[in-house]
């Protein structure tokens, strides 16, 4: 294992998830499009999408039914052709709210004219990333950024190295496995398509070694396609060897600066389910309207769906056989860093990549008074204090938790897991974030008032 | 439809380790060092063994409901004062100032400072350096306690193991000569079987290793802080006085009990894995100088205590840099 | 050179100012919250307690002694040592503005710090020579600064701790000093 | 209590002895605190050389307060302090010369000792002589009393003695004796095993800290009836 290349910090979330959960050899099965989908305009990181349809309004399967609302966002498509029968607020996974399309499915699946690409190796980068726009594709792995704004690169930035996220670190989820197992040649040719519009040589594709059928296949397809300058790297089990400066850094050896973005060493990180839509997109001329999402945890018959986009979380849970007595909350996304699901009408998003049926296990426990143990550094993947930073912030002191790098914490979640006395280091690091960056916004508006008063 | 799912920030998996199963596992690891002080010295071993933790116990639980707080006593860390305090004593010392330092232990060096992992020094250290510093004649282990008739067979067959057999126990503990230079009337066999004089659990070598090498395995106390420590000691004096004798002093005294089981201590030792081997080092640095040139024969527990107090300022300058971060000076 | 290894070990760790001998106990707790003050007032006392120790000597050796004024020695040395930490103040402020702002507030609650009296006395008394008394007095300063750094680190930690209401403030510094102390015990006879 | 009123030489008195006391209300003269007080004697004799000194400075600087200008004030009371000092210093090393030698280097140091210097700065400078008077009796009776009793403390526990005298060892002779007179036994006296680190430095910081508590206790306890005592009335 020391052999293997490996990020500091680091801990093992799967020793908790007993085998019968573990999903991994479950195919991917197409869920049956539900009666009524339920679209969010806002499914990515950036500005809101504005809706381009009205209560009353016929669709299209695949058709934008909400363009971008700014350069940082996304565009929306229809998963179902149907009518709209409402545009209204909803809330999504974390408790967040936002405008949503209803459409009523007319379960005719009557795709929008598709105009697929016919040679995108003659198209120019600025092309390619324009399809890559219009299709809605956003980071999937979980954080839903816009895929076409990390494909464009800002300012002098040069980029050498496309990192795929293959890695999967998150226990019960095997959505991304499955992909890779299934679609190994689609995802090479999607990677070949990015590398395109990057105009890069080379791609790196991260895969944890637990998963060594699915190293298999994809080295396969690199042969075979002729993947020039793709190669795929077995990494070591260790959560979360998916962050994307953890990934970075095992697959290049490049420390991203800290406050910096992968691209500051020259990298653009992609997640294996983006890569695979933008496949689809560019090949087929299909927008994103579907994902595959892994159904885990307390259901009778766990499995992998591919899901179309607002599909309530009750019919996938319906499809697995429903929930198992002892649910006590449902997550979107791996246990790690998903958020907390108050009901199970909230839709499928673009960046959902699992559903999980939790029990008692996921409630939880009583804090105890922290023994100092040092088991939270140890694991901080971003070599941070926890123990402290969790101190500092529960007693107001946000100016010293900001001095110790509080800013740097990605929320993995790895300390939280780790700590013995069963404090919650990751959510105090949270809420520090969270006042640290409302300040500086105060700040900010303050500042701009007073320039603009003199 | 149901609308009732629990609601959390993430992350919502846990691991199985928690405080008390930590505070068990020493207590198993401290195990074999309390049933050799047994066999070693007999029933008043266990008498103070006994006394040293239900006393903490005890004090614990009362101060908690006296103060009116969360009792924690189920978290067995009083149980671990209490053995490390007992495994401190010698075996002839008096019931009552067992009972002294525990409660001073528990009260003023745990309780006081707001109990599980506030307190800045060891306690059962802290509480053993008061008695040690009151009652100084008391604690000298030259005057060990009467083997019992109970216990005689077997500490008979312990003893021959070793080189004098029984007498060596009514001698002082093993350092006394060392410090002068001596080696005479001491084997490493009997440093290792705990064959001498001494504190109840600091005799034998062979059950403070076996429980020591087993809660860094367990990764429950951190290898560096035993390593750096013992290592430090063992290369001063080896250019002391050669390897020999480096070796001797390695296997005297409270050195193995110090560095396996109070040095680790988490709320007293510094929390970063630099911060550690400093604090390792600067253990068996002091260890080496009290027992070379102070008045104490006994160095440890002076030699952690001031690391304790050093642990903070350790832990203020050895603050891990963020992944990423970029050194701003050079 | 034994000497002075001996100075220096006695007045850092054995014989410590602070935990040893209680003198410049008022500042050790007073001025001990936070780390970059305690940083600064150990500074400032170096500064003076060498300076001060450098010219009591002078003023012992050459007008209280000749003149047979021994029993003047008290007002004497309290008198040099206001005056000293006044002249630093100043000479601080025109030649060092930078180092003024970080000491000057600790200045002048030098002239009560009895550790400064103290390592005087303590020199006139060990009979040290001049160089001796300068360097003890350089280096009970560090014990001090030492001590107090320490103490102020600790102090720090316990902030963020769950200490009870009634331990805030001077009840917890002594106690914790107190426990310091015992540490600082084991050092007994180490000179 | 004594706010409202003008202030008399017996309130000025009481509120240095109890109310404003150096040692447990304003924290001052920690030094001589700690390191003398390991025998009854000793802090009887600090706190009485202490009190003098205050008490004659306090006098001397409250004379002179109109003639001392405002920028000089505190060379003039190092200077009238240090006389003082001298003076007691002299007076003992002639007539209680074991006292002198077990106070040692402290009677120097009483020089500095913040107390005599806070309240010539906040009070003699700004009061006429007999409140000033009145003031330093207080305030040295205040601290008096306080190194007083922290010193019994630390003796009876960390030698079994008061002033010298074995109290423990009479107390416990003395009812074993009962108790075999009265029971007919023979039993023998325990022995009291002093607890020596009560006398050396960790158990002055220890014991006064916990004095501090339960003054602080006491005094809030005091604070919590007056003011159920106002709502009342």
């Amino acid at each position: 294992m020391f052999g293997l290349r490996m990020f500091p910090g680091g801990t093992h979330p799967h020793e908790r998830v007993n085998g019968k959960s573990v999903n991994g050899g479950n195919a991917i099965v197409d869920l049956p499009a539900p009666a009524r989908v339920v679209i969010p305009l806002q499914q990515h990181i950036g500005a809101p999408a504005k809706a381009l349809v009205k209560k009353g309004d016929a669709v299209l399967m695949g058709q934008k039914i909400g363009e971008a609302g700014g350069f940082v966002s996304a565009p929306v498509h229809a998963s179902v052709s149907g009518k709209v029968v409402a545009v209204e607020e909803i809330e999504v996974a974390g408790g967040a709210r936002t405008q949503a399309v209803v459409i009523e499915n007319d379960h005719q699946d009557a795709w929008v004219e598709l105009t697929p690409a016919a040679h995108p190796e003659t198209m120019s980068a600025a092309e390619l990333q324009q399809l890559i726009r219009e299709a809605g594709i956003v980071g999937m792995g979980g954080a839903g950024f816009p895929t076409s704004v990390k494909l464009t690169p800002a300012g002098d930035k040069v980029i050498r190295t496309l990192v795929i996220n293959g890695a999967e670190c998150e226990p019960y989820l095997t959505a991304d496995h499955r992909l890779m197992l299934e679609k190994a040649g689609q995802i090479i040719d999607g990677i070949r398509l990015i590398m395109l519009a990057l105009d890069v040589k080379r791609a790196i594709i991260g895969v944890e070694k637990n998963k060594p059928d699915a190293i298999e296949a994809l080295r396969a397809c690199c042969t075979g396609v002729g993947g020039d300058g793709i190669t795929v790297m077995a990494l070591p089990v260790m959560y979360p060897q998916g962050g994307e400066k953890q990934l970075v850094y095992a697959t290049t050896r490049r420390k991203v600066p800290a406050g910096g973005l992968p691209i500051d060493v020259g990298c653009v990180v992609c997640n294996v389910g983006t890569v695979y839509a933008v496949q689809q997109a560019i090949r087929e001329g299909k927008p994103l309207v579907q994902r595959v999402v892994t159904m885990g945890g307390l259901v009778n018959n766990p499995g992998n769906f591919m899901v179309r986009i607002g599909t309530p979380v009750s019919a996938l849970i319906e499809a697995c056989g429903g929930l198992q007595n002892g649910t006590k909350m449902l997550i979107s996304g791996g246990p790690m860093m998903g958020a907390s699901l108050h009901s199970d009408e909230v839709p499928v998003t673009k960046t959902t990549s699992g559903v999980l049926a939790l029990g008692d296990e996921a409630i939880d426990p009583e804090e105890n008074p922290c023994i100092n143990c040092g088991r939270c550094v140890k694991t901080c993947p971003m070599q941070l204090v926890p123990a402290r930073l969790d101190l500092l912030v529960r007693n107001g002191d946000f100016d010293q938790a900001e001095k110790c790098g509080v800013l740097n914490c990605m929320e993995c979640g790895a300390c939280t897991f780790a700590c013995p006395a069963k404090r919650l280091l990751t959510q105090s690091c949270r809420h520090g974030k969270r006042v640290i960056s409302m300040r500086r916004k105060q700040e900010a508006a303050k500042a701009a008032a007073e320039k603009a008063k003199d | 439809m149901r609308n009732n799912f629990a609601v959390a920030s993430s992350p919502h998996l846990r691991s199985k380790a928690t405080t008390q199963r930590i505070m068990l596992e020493v207590c198993l690891a401290l195990a074999p060092a309390g049933i050799a002080g047994v066999i070693l010295f007999g029933w008043r071993a266990a008498l103070l063994i006994a006394v040293c933790v239900t006393t903490c116990i005890v004090s614990e639980l009362l101060w908690q409901l006296v103060t009116r707080q969360k009792v924690t006593v189920n978290d067995f860390s009083a149980v671990v004062t209490g053995l490390l305090l007992a495994y401190n004593l010698p075996a002839s010392a008096p019931v009552w100032m067992a009972v002294i330092g525990s409660v001073l232990a528990i009260i003023l060096v745990k309780q006081l400072f707001g109990g599980i992992g506030s307190n800045f020094m060891n306690p059962a250290l802290t509480a053993r350096a008061v008695l040690f510093i009151s009652w100084s004649a008391l604690m000298s282990a030259a005057d060990p306690a009467p083997i019992s008739a109970i216990y005689d067979p077997i500490a008979n067959f312990v003893g021959k193991l070793g080189a004098g057999g029984i007498d060596v126990l009514s001698g002082a503990t093993p350092l006394n000569a060392l410090n002068a230079g001596s080696t005479e009337g001491l084997s490493l066999m009997s440093l290792l079987m705990g064959t001498h004089g001494g504190m109840l659990g600091e005799t034998c070598a062979i059950a403070l290793i076996i429980g020591g090498v087993y809660l860094c395995i367990r990764g429950i106390a951190d290898w560096r802080i035993p390593a750096a420590f013992i290592g430090t000691v063992f290369v001063c004096y080896f250019f002391m006085g050669g390897a020999e004798m480096a070796l001797y002093q390695l296997l005297s005294g409270g050195l193995l009990l110090g560095a396996f089981f109070m040095a680790t201590d988490y709320a007293t030792s510094p929390i970063t894995g630099l911060g550690r081997v400093i604090f390792g080092v600067g253990c068996g640095l002091l260890l080496f100088v009290i027992r070379a040139f102070a008045n104490y024969p006994e160095g440890c527990s002076f030699a952690i205590l001031f690391m304790n107090v050093a642990t903070p300022m350790i832990d203020r300058f050895t603050m891990p840099r963020p992944f990423g971060e970029v050194k701003k000076h050079g | 050179m034994n000497t002075y290894m001996t100075i220096l070990i006695g007045s850092l760790l054995v014989n410590n100012f602070v935990m040893n001998k209680f003198l410049g106990i008022c500042p050790f707790l007073g001025v001990s919250k936070k780390f970059d003050t305690a940083l600064g007032m150990g500074m400032a006392v170096t500064f003076v307690m060498t300076a001060a120790s450098f010219v009591t000597w002078i003023v012992n050796e050459f007008l209280l002694l000749p003149f047979d004024l021994a029993y003047m020695q008290t007002i004497a040395y309290i008198l040099v040592i206001a005056v000293l930490v006044q002249i630093v103040e100043m000479a601080l402020k025109k030649l060092s503005p930078s180092l003024y702002q970080a000491l000057g507030v600790y200045l002048p609650l030098i002239t009560t710090n009895c550790a400064v009296l103290g390592v005087a006395i303590l020199n006139t008394d060990e009979g040290y020579n001049l160089l001796e008394s300068t360097f003890n007095g350089f280096c009970a300063a560090l014990g001090f600064t030492l001590a107090m750094l320490l103490f102020a680190c600790i102090r720090e930690k316990l902030s963020l701790a769950k200490m009870p209401k009634w331990m805030d403030g001077f009840p917890g510094a002594l106690i914790t000093a107190g426990l310091m102390a015992i540490a600082f015990q084991g050092f007994g006879g180490l000179i | 209590m004594a706010k409202n009123k003008k202030p008399t030489f017996l309130s000025v008195f009481l509120n240095g002895l109890i109310f404003e006391n150096p040692t447990f209300a304003l924290m001052l003269g920690m030094c001589p605190t700690l390191a003398i007080t390991i025998a009854g004697s000793n802090g009887l004799g600090m706190g009485l050389a202490t009190t003098a000194v205050l008490v004659c400075s306090n006098l001397l600087i409250s004379i002179l307060r109109n003639v001392i200008p405002d920028k000089v004030r505190i060379p003039a009371f190092i200077v009238v302090i240090a006389s003082f000092v001298t003076m007691i210093d002299l007076l003992l090393k002639a007539y209680i010369p074991a006292l002198s030698a077990s106070l040692g280097m402290y009677i120097p140091l009483i020089v500095v000792n913040c107390i005599i210097f806070a309240r010539a700065e906040s009070f003699a400078f700004k009061n006429p002589p007999v409140l000033s008077i009145a003031d330093g009796l207080g305030m040295g009776l205040g601290f008096t009393f306080a190194i007083t009793l922290l010193s019994c403390i630390r003796e009876l526990i960390g030698a079994g003695k008061l002033f010298g005298v074995e109290v423990i060892r009479l107390v416990l002779e003395a009812g074993t004796n009962w108790i075999n007179a009265t029971f007919n036994l023979e039993l023998v006296a325990p022995v009291y095993q002093p607890m020596a680190i009560m006398t050396q430095v960790p158990g002055g910081f220890v014991t006064l800290g916990i004095l501090l508590i339960l003054v602080n206790a006491i005094s809030n306890a005091a604070k919590k009836k007056a003011a159920a005592k106002e709502v009342q009335a």
